[in-house]
């Protein structure tokens, strides 16, 4: 077994229980955390694959999926502070507003 | 049995293909929320997109940009063509789908298709009386 | 195998995600595993050598997409309301025959990476072949996309400006001195 | 003979010990009772796990434009990574979601602003 | 707007490499994965980053409606354009063999072209529909949401 | 001015480290892709101290080779309470006083603490960062972190 | 003569369209409008004898227009039957045009000027059915003829006329739709032609075994037959004012429909062969049928048009039997029917028009004794009457002796007994109408006979029963120029 | 230059609109997008007119794009049947544009007609691109360009009905869903041949004998292009998207989005799929053809129950694309023709009856048949033109809807299908109804209390009458369109192996 396959597998292993994280929230932010967490072992699986495959010079794509994964983390989080993603000042906080625990309801599958 | 094993290995990954894109479609299908319908739509069509390029796949290949190594063997690119098309297409069906989705929320205060239908139902009532 | 052992595992995160967005009622939860749907779709690509659409589906599927689902969930609503008796039977129906048709279907077709597949003897390997003498770059999916079949790209791109034009007809684009003008009114 | 050996060793250390702090990062993740505690959890991965995944891809690519490529990459992982964490515990912070059994500690600890 | 420190300042360091990153990807479709639609998508990214953090407006002011429809409609003609001259030289559409002196860098520059026209129209229009939604006033009460 | 030529050698950098093809024509294109983001940088107003932080220099780098051992010890304490059979948390928010004088010395700061686990920096309140730490065991080492920072903003490692 | 028998074919075909837009252009001046529509009938039937006088000169006019599908011309060509028919049709709109002129200004009728067109655009339809040299330029006008028809009888308006048209579409056009759509398509698979050829174009290209369904298509789908059980739109039709009735009953409508009938049965089938294969054997019966029961209803019917309407089911059934009893003598007694049914059912419709303007009365039983103050219009009707029992020295006797003839050499024994059943039978209800009239005391109120315009054509027409009487022995001899056979072909 | 155009007229087809309609966005001048979308539209006609001629004697052009041969590169291939499409789709595209600019300015904002007409424009050239090209895929391609323009401008009809998103939004689920199933279907003959050349794919389909594989990828294909065609009962889409679109939308999409859809079925199975295996006919018989019966019959009937006389019309519609693809599953030449035949003249038909539709809506303000009762009196032009369109729905003969009907009737009988011709005379009987309805009421019932109806303007009247003209004109004399219409029924006999005769 070469130790792209150990990596790979561990890489595997912490993918499984990331998402089981995401899936079972409680909070949004739990699943915020997550996701982001995947995002990072997706780059780190990227490389690892074009190793595997002998092909390391895809790294292109893990820097992409860093890049994405940072904007979209951004993003969602733009969105739950204040709704709009446009927005330049916190005008409408409604997270603030709205309960956090509404989420913890409304996330449990 | 044998038999078994040899469609097994040959076709296991279009099968994995095939239960996504019936969970992605039966999302589509079965769910009201006019949001997570267009989610399920972006499912089913990502599995195509699966399905395509799993059948680029040349066992022991690698992916399509010449290397220079005469002995190399490399996958089908052309399925890899046709789906970077369809992503874009995907892509650009979604926005649409959203954009009418906010409009629907704005026209009608709701994006439940059961409430629309309701309300749609009450309008031609209404019609229907004059 | 090893490849077959990732595909797999890579597979089966994806029905998980895939199951998870089915049952989560609360959109916010869908919109970030459709995300993670994406990426776990752009590793799968990788592994079958699509790189190009690894690329592609990972900026489009987990990154824009992402962004305007939130975007409109901003404008709509977080929480799908669920009702008890939903109509599941009928759709459940259609996406059993659908998929039964499918399997069907796949027991006629060529082994899964085979090389001796039609996909591969036809015009597949002939791109293989002539790119480098026609084209001169080493990028064969930039070849067919750009030049041998660079009609269909152009359509592509047409997609694209169409679902901008689109949105903008349906959502409007207010200008910066509109926007400027209202602010004004506003105070 | 033995550069190479050791670089292989090296590698195969990184890509092991980074693998393991994957794993308990995201076993944290599972394990740790609220968002608060996770978000630490997840900060393993992030910072130890991809590190040395990442230096281990680096000691086999050699000096090569990859590894130069993987250098670019754990930049931006450090920099971004810790700013999204941050924006995430202060959305987080902002929404009210609260830290379980935090213990008060008074002096340095501040409550909630608007509390 | 102190809490929104630290993203301005990251984002402010970032922005310039995710749209020198996006060029790359552009111009090395050649001889990697990438291309002009996938530079257009990341650097569609960039602004859609730049106007998270420093607000819709500020984007809006740097691109302005008619310069995103322009740079749609320019990607497009951009790309028929290069179509149009094997046309004219004699050729089919799309037929880049006459584009330079032997048919092998014809076919390069009609390539590079095409995917400049690709990124041009997907970057511009990713953004303004990114624009459109983020721009548009939600008239949703709280209960709803 | 300095400013733009700076950013302009450091995204060139950044295309020569992606490329990997050194022809005329690409280099060609890198040089014109520079001036492109620099432009759009500047017309983003992104071009001052904090986007191009020159002064920093090679103070950044002593720091950050101190800061990598800071969270390797981190990392470990975390995984020991992740590891332990029974999970004891003494979860603590702490305001920090920060001693920077530039958002971005505060930015660094800010976020050196968010990369050592154990650590996270909820809020930046005014002069102070409030942060949440797993136990309390996490606290002391972030007074040293933050005289590391000031001493980085100085320009001395 | 100034013009050639093939240009005054054209000129009856396409005049009355163009005196249609003549008519809508004089529409703010009834005096104007009603002397050209009169004028139009008089040259329309003069060409009409034009045409005659060139066929009996052996100059045979024919048209064709253009293919509207390749191998289905819309093309004309002169015939006996069709001669007779045309003769009748625009002969007739002289008269009618006359009394509508007085009728609809005395029953102060809306819309005049749309009844005239729509009247005039009638009339052509029933000239192109009478001169069509195929069956599908037949069909066309025929479906020409039902829609042209249809604002005639929606004339009033009222839900009750919207309701009678309506019916009168329906069915009209679902027959035609519905089967005789599918016999003509069925004909022209069959045979590779639609021409209307003597001795008709299906012998040899259809299985005799469903010949009788080919002809049951047909003589279902011609709804304007009247024949049972699609006879429902001619009592429905009654709401429509009296010209419009005399229309339907007398000049176009079910005569241009018994006429198809007719044709199709001497120029698609052919004599011969429908005789021969014993395809319209059971046509006999139905047509019995239709002559027995309508008879009887019409006894029960108190109101005077709808008695007239089914009095035409019946004799219309009359027509239909002449036609299955596929013998020279049935293809005479039809035509000859057709042509004094005419005559004396527009003398009795303008009689009951006439009736309606001068006392406002539709009702059998309610006019007892009017025939004192009307004498002249029930006079007339009863003269008519007597030409539709088939008295002599009436038309009408003509045809019924043509027809117990051609029962008598099909030995139809029974159906000789049904002709003198339905003559009984016409007696039982066309007579007390006029007896009533004329020799039951009178009521109170009194009233006076209708205007000349309407008065003289009535008159017209009760003379025409007499008349025909006595040179229906023309109208045979000419009949007797019908090819009932296929012409020898030369080898 | 006519040499140079001469060459390149397929190319041109698609890439004048293609290259035009961008800068219908960019135009600001009022009425300038309007001006600019029409003239394209009639470069488009003449492109249109001059490929059928060219095509009339049986040529067939094949175009190859970016110079590489057919199953390398795509290849844009036009013969009499695609040229006929192209003929009614361009011709449609020029009167409904026409009509469009008093109706459009009505029914959608000012400051939106650079965008609509652009979207306009694109759809026009998302329907040429389907029908023109000879690539599989590139099909698909540009069935999405034309989806995706559909359901904009179908949206913007939100103006008058907010109806009109719902509208669009389930037209946009459906439309994806089918094409996502067309694209499945494409990928398994992919998969069994490595071609995506449509007569490329015809010939390694044959050599590849029956499969598994080869019976689902043509199932796919068919339901696929079944919902984008709206063959019952996967037409829900269409009731609503023809009903709350703008009138010149639905003057538009009527006469040629279903259309082309059907051109590309037709294309697949007769030219792709050529039958070769006996499943193809069987399915056709077996499943589509009871479908279409009942979608002819249910549509009909459904249509005499709406007091909306644009969803009366829809239904009307689905009515009659049973009827088409009644047709098409007789696998016979007659059948073909019969159902080519009834493309162009429902189409036609069709769009001078949503033209109506559109006049009421724009002059009386409502499409109620309810409200619009005594309308022939104050709009008799207008009215007149839906008695023609009315007459040719039901298959009155003098009007083009009746040469359908024969030559459907005909091709049945044919076959002794007298079920079949059971079907078409009924569903044209409640053909009879509806109409019937419509025209009682706009003529024989007073006019409601205290309306004021005027004549639509003349940039309506002009279009819709030219319809009108044609239903009429080919109505009486088909001798053009039938001859088009064998000729391409003959074609695509040619190439597929199993016919009835
Ligand atoms: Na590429
Ligand atoms: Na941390």
């Amino acid at each position: 077994m070469s130790m792209f396959a150990v990596a790979l597998i561990a890489v595997f292993v912490s993918m499984l229980l990331v998402i089981a994280r995401s899936i079972a929230g409680p909070s949004l932010y739990d699943r915020v955390l997550a996701v982001n967490s995947f995002g990072t072992l997706t780059v780190l699986l990227i490389g690892l694959l074009g190793f595997f495959t002998s092909r390391p010079d895809f790294l292109d794509i893990a820097l992409l999926y860093a890049l994405i994964n940072f904007v979209g983390t951004i993003a969602v989080l733009k969105f739950v502070r204040h709704r709009l993603l446009g927005a330049a000042k916190p005008q409408h906080d409604i997270a603030r507003k709205t309960n956090g625990t509404r989420e913890t309801t409304g996330g449990q599958p | 049995m044998d038999d078994l094993i040899t469609q097994i290995t040959a076709h296991y990954n279009y099968w994995m293909v095939i239960i996504l894109m019936m969970i992605g479609l039966y999302i589509t299908i079965s769910r009201g929320n006019l949001i997570k319908k267009i989610v399920g739509l972006n499912i089913f069509q990502t599995s195509v997109f699966m399905f395509y390029i799993s059948m680029g796949k040349v066992t022991g290949g690698t992916a399509p940009i010449l290397t220079g190594n005469p002995d190399e063997v490399y996958s089908n690119p052309l399925p890899h063509v046709l789906i970077l098309t369809a992503i874009v297409v995907g892509i650009a069906t979604t926005s649409l789908a959203l954009a009418l989705a906010v409009r629907i929320r704005e026209a009608y205060g709701t994006i439940e298709e059961d409430e629309l239908l309701t309300i749609e139902r009450d309008a031609e009532a209404a019609e229907d009386k004059i | 195998m090893g490849v077959i052992i990732i595909d797999l595992v890579l597979f089966g995160f994806l029905v998980l995600a895939a199951l998870a967005i089915l049952r989560l009622t609360n959109l916010f939860a869908v919109t970030m595993l459709a995300g993670l749907f994406s990426l776990l779709a752009a590793s799968l690509f990788i592994t079958l050598d699509a790189v190009d659409v690894a690329f592609t589906e990972a900026a489009v599927g987990a990154g824009i997409s992402t962004v305007l689902m939130l975007g409109a969930l901003a404008l709509t609503t977080r929480e799908e309301k669920t009702l008890a008796t939903r109509r599941a039977f009928v759709p459940l129906i259609c996406c059993l025959v659908t998929g039964a048709a499918l399997i069907y279907g796949t027991f006629d077709m060529p082994a899964f990476g085979a090389a001796d597949a039609p996909v591969h003897t036809h015009v597949g390997g002939e791109y293989l072949q002539r790119t480098k003498p026609d084209t001169g770059i080493p990028n064969v999916v930039t070849a067919v996309l750009a030049s041998y079949r660079g009609f269909d790209t152009l359509g592509e791109t047409t997609v694209i400006f169409v679902a901008a034009i689109s949105v903008l007809l349906l959502l409007g684009f207010p200008n910066r001195a509109n926007r400027r003008k209202q602010d004004e009114d506003e105070a | 003979m033995t550069l190479p050996y050791a670089i292989e060793l090296a590698s195969w250390a990184c890509f092991s010990l980074g693998g393991l702090m994957l794993l308990i990062g995201a076993l944290g993740m599972i394990r740790l009772p609220d968002f608060w505690s996770r978000i630490h959890a997840a900060g393993i991965i992030e910072t130890s796990g991809s590190l040395f995944m990442l230096i281990g891809m680096m000691l086999q690519s050699g000096l090569t434009l990859v590894t130069l490529k993987l250098v670019l990459i754990g930049v931006f992982l450090f920099i971004a990574g810790p700013t999204a964490s941050h924006a995430i515990a202060n959305a987080a912070w902002v929404a009210g979601l609260k830290p379980h059994n935090l213990k008060k500690d008074e002096g340095i600890l501040l409550g909630r602003k608007d509390s | 707007m102190h809490h929104h420190l630290i993203l301005r300042v990251v984002a402010k360091l970032l922005l310039p490499f995710i749209l020198l990153y996006a060029l790359y990807v552009q111009w090395h479709g050649d001889y990697g994965p990438g291309g002009g639609f996938q530079a257009g998508v990341i650097f569609a990214v960039g602004f859609v980053l730049y106007a998270l953090v420093y607000g819709v407006d500020e984007l809006t002011r740097i691109l302005p409606r008619p310069v995103l429809i322009t740079g749609m409609i320019a990607g497009v003609i951009l790309y028929a354009g290069t179509g149009l001259v094997g046309l004219f030289q004699g050729l089919t559409f799309l037929d880049y063999n006459g584009l330079a002196a032997d048919s092998r860098h014809g076919q390069e520059w009609g390539i590079l072209l095409v995917e400049l026209g690709v990124g041009i129209t997907v970057a511009s229009s990713m953004t303004a529909i990114f624009v459109a939604f983020a721009t548009r006033e939600p008239d949703i009460d709280d209960e709803d949401w | 001015m300095a400013k733009v030529i700076a950013l302009g050698l450091a995204l060139l950098a950044f295309w020569l480290a992606l490329s990997g093809h050194y022809t005329p024509f690409l280099l060609g294109m890198g040089v014109l892709s520079t001036g492109l983001c620099v432009y759009v940088a500047s017309r983003m107003g992104l071009i001052d101290a904090e986007s191009v932080p020159t002064q920093l220099r090679f103070s950044l780098l002593f720091y950050w080779a101190w800061l990598l051992i800071e969270i390797i010890k981190s990392n470990y304490q975390v995984a020991r309470i992740i590891l332990s059979p029974r999970i004891n948390l003494g979860q603590q928010l702490v305001l920090v006083p920060t001693a920077q004088t530039t958002d971005m010395g505060r930015v660094i700061f800010a976020n050196s603490i968010t990369l050592t686990p154990g650590t996270v920096t909820v809020e930046i309140a005014g002069q102070a960062l409030l942060v949440h730490a797993m136990t309390a065991d996490f606290v002391p080492s972030m007074e040293d972190m933050g005289r590391h920072v000031a001493a980085v903003e100085e320009g001395k490692a | 003569m100034m013009i050639t028998s093939n240009y005054a074919l054209f000129l009856a075909l396409f005049l009355p369209l163009g005196a249609a837009v003549l008519l809508a252009a004089l529409r703010d001046m009834p005096r104007a409008r009603d002397i050209a529509h009169v004028a139009t009938a008089a040259i329309t039937f003069a060409l009409v004898l034009r045409v005659l006088s060139g066929f009996l000169a052996g100059d045979v006019a024919h048209l064709y227009l253009f293919d509207v599908m390749s191998g289905l011309p819309l093309a004309f060509a002169v015939e006996p039957l069709g001669l007779v028919f045309a003769a009748l049709a625009s002969g007739l709109w002289i008269v009618i045009a006359i009394y509508a002129a007085g009728y609809m200004r005395a029953a102060e009728e809306a819309h005049q000027t749309r009844f005239a067109i729509f009247f005039t655009l009638a009339i052509a339809a029933a000239l192109g059915i009478a001169f069509s040299a195929n069956l599908f330029t037949l069909f066309i006008f025929y479906e020409v003829l039902t829609l042209s028809t249809y604002p005639l009888v929606a004339h009033k308006g009222t839900d009750e006329a919207r309701k009678g048209a309506r019916t009168y579409l329906i069915i009209l056009l679902s027959t035609s739709i519905a089967l005789l759509f599918p016999a003509i398509i069925w004909t022209w698979l069959a045979s590779g032609t639609l021409n209307f050829e003597p001795g008709g174009i299906l012998q040899g290209h259809l299985d005799p075994a469903l010949a009788p369904v080919l002809l049951a298509l047909f003589a279902f789908g011609i709804g304007k037959a009247a024949l049972m059980p699609f006879h429902r739109w001619l009592p429905a039709a009654m709401v429509a004012p009296a010209p419009v009735s005399a229309l339907l009953h007398a000049v176009a409508v079910v005569k241009g429909g018994v006429f198809a009938l007719l044709k199709i049965s001497v120029y698609i089938f052919g004599t011969g062969y429908l005789s021969s294969t014993n395809a319209s054997q059971w046509l006999i019966w139905v047509a019995a049928f239709s002559i027995i029961v309508p008879a009887l209803i019409a006894i029960t019917k108190d109101d005077l048009k709808a008695r007239l309407a089914y009095s035409t089911i019946s004799q219309l059934a009359y027509v239909t039997l002449g036609v299955a009893l596929a013998s020279q003598a049935g293809m005479i007694g039809s035509t000859l029917q057709i042509v004094m049914h005419a005559m004396a059912k527009i003398t009795l419709f303008m009689c009951a028009g006439a009736i309606y303007v001068a006392a406002r009365k539709t009702k059998v039983s309610d006019m007892s004794g009017l025939g004192r103050a009307m004498p002249v219009t029930f006079t007339a009707f009863l003269i008519a009457s007597f030409s539709i029992i088939g008295l002599p020295p009436l038309g009408g006797a003509w045809s019924k002796y043509f027809l117990l003839l051609a029962a008598a050499d099909a030995q139809q024994t029974a159906m000789i007994i049904v002709l003198g059943v339905g003559s009984l039978l016409s007696i039982a209800y066309l007579l007390p109408v006029a007896a009533r009239a004329l020799f039951l005391p009178a009521p109170a109120e009194m009233t006076r006979e209708a205007p000349p315009a309407m008065l003289i054509p009535i008159c017209a027409t009760a003379f025409g029963c007499l008349l025909l009487f006595v040179f229906a022995h023309d109208i045979y001899g000419f009949l007797l120029n019908v090819p009932l056979l296929a012409p020898e072909v030369a080898p | 230059m006519p040499q140079f155009i001469a060459q390149h007229l397929p190319i041109l087809q698609v890439i004048v609109p293609l290259i035009a309609a961008p800068f219908c966005a960019l135009i600001s001048v009022r009425n300038g997008a309007w001006w600019l979308a029409f003239v394209t539209s009639l470069v488009t006609f003449a492109i249109s007119v001059l490929l059928f001629a060219a095509t009339f004697d049986g040529e067939i052009i094949s175009y190859h794009l970016g110079g590489w041969a057919p199953p390398i590169g795509i290849e844009y291939r036009v013969d009499m049947l695609n040229a006929f499409v192209l003929t009614i789709v361009s011709g449609t595209g020029v009167l409904t544009l026409l009509y469009a600019r008093a109706s459009v300015a009505h029914e959608v904002d000012a400051k939106q007609h650079g965008l609509f007409y652009t979207a306009f424009v694109l759809c026009l050239t998302g329907l040429l691109g389907v029908t023109i090209t000879g690539d599989a895929f590139n099909v698909f391609v540009f069935l999405e360009i034309s989806s995706l323009a559909t359901y904009a401008i179908v949206a913007s009809g939100a103006k008058t009905d907010r109806r009109a998103l719902t509208a669009a939004y389930n037209y946009l689920i459906m439309g994806t869903i089918g094409a996502t199933f067309f694209v499945i279907g494409l990928g398994l003959l992919y998969m069994i041949t490595g071609t995506l050349n449509m007569a490329d794919l015809a010939q390694r389909l044959l050599e590849h004998g029956d499969s598994r594989t080869l019976r689902m990828g043509y199932a796919f294909i068919l339901v696929g292009l079944g919902l984008k065609l709206a063959m019952f009962p996967l037409h829900q889409w269409l009731p609503n998207a023809y009903t709350y679109a703008p009138s010149a939308v639905s003057a538009f999409l009527s006469a040629t989005a279903t259309k082309v859809a059907i051109y590309v079925l037709l294309r697949f199975l007769f030219s792709v799929f050529g039958f070769s295996i006996p499943f193809e006919a069987d399915i056709l018989f077996l499943v589509v053809l009871p479908l279409a019966l009942a979608g002819s019959l249910i549509g009909a009937y459904i249509a005499t129950y709406q007091d909306n006389l644009k969803r009366l019309l829809a239904y009307s519609s689905i009515s009659q694309i049973g009827a088409m693809l009644i047709g098409v599953s007789m696998l016979s030449a007659s059948g073909l023709m019969a159902a080519i035949i009834h493309l162009f003249n429902h189409a036609v038909t069709k769009a001078s009856l949503y033209m109506v539709a559109g006049a009421y809506a724009k002059e009386a303000g409502t499409v109620s048949i309810r409200e619009l009762r005594g309308v022939g009196r104050d709009m008799p032009f207008t009215t007149a033109a839906f008695v023609v369109g009315g007459m040719s729905l039901i298959g009155i003969p003098l009007t083009v809807g009746f040469i359908s009907k024969w030559y459907l009737v005909e091709a049945a009988l044919m076959r002794g299908w007298w079920p079949v011709v059971i079907v078409i005379v009924v569903s044209s009987l409640i053909a009879l109804i509806y109409v019937g309805k419509f025209i009682e009421a706009a003529y024989m019932h007073p006019a409601p209390q205290g309306i004021i109806r005027r004549e639509a303007p003349l940039t309506m009247l002009i279009p819709m009458w030219i319809f009108a003209g044609l239903s009429l004109f080919f109505g009486i004399n088909s001798s053009l369109t039938s001859e088009a219409a064998a000729r391409a029924a003959q074609g695509l006999v040619a190439a597929s192996s199993l016919i009835w005769q």
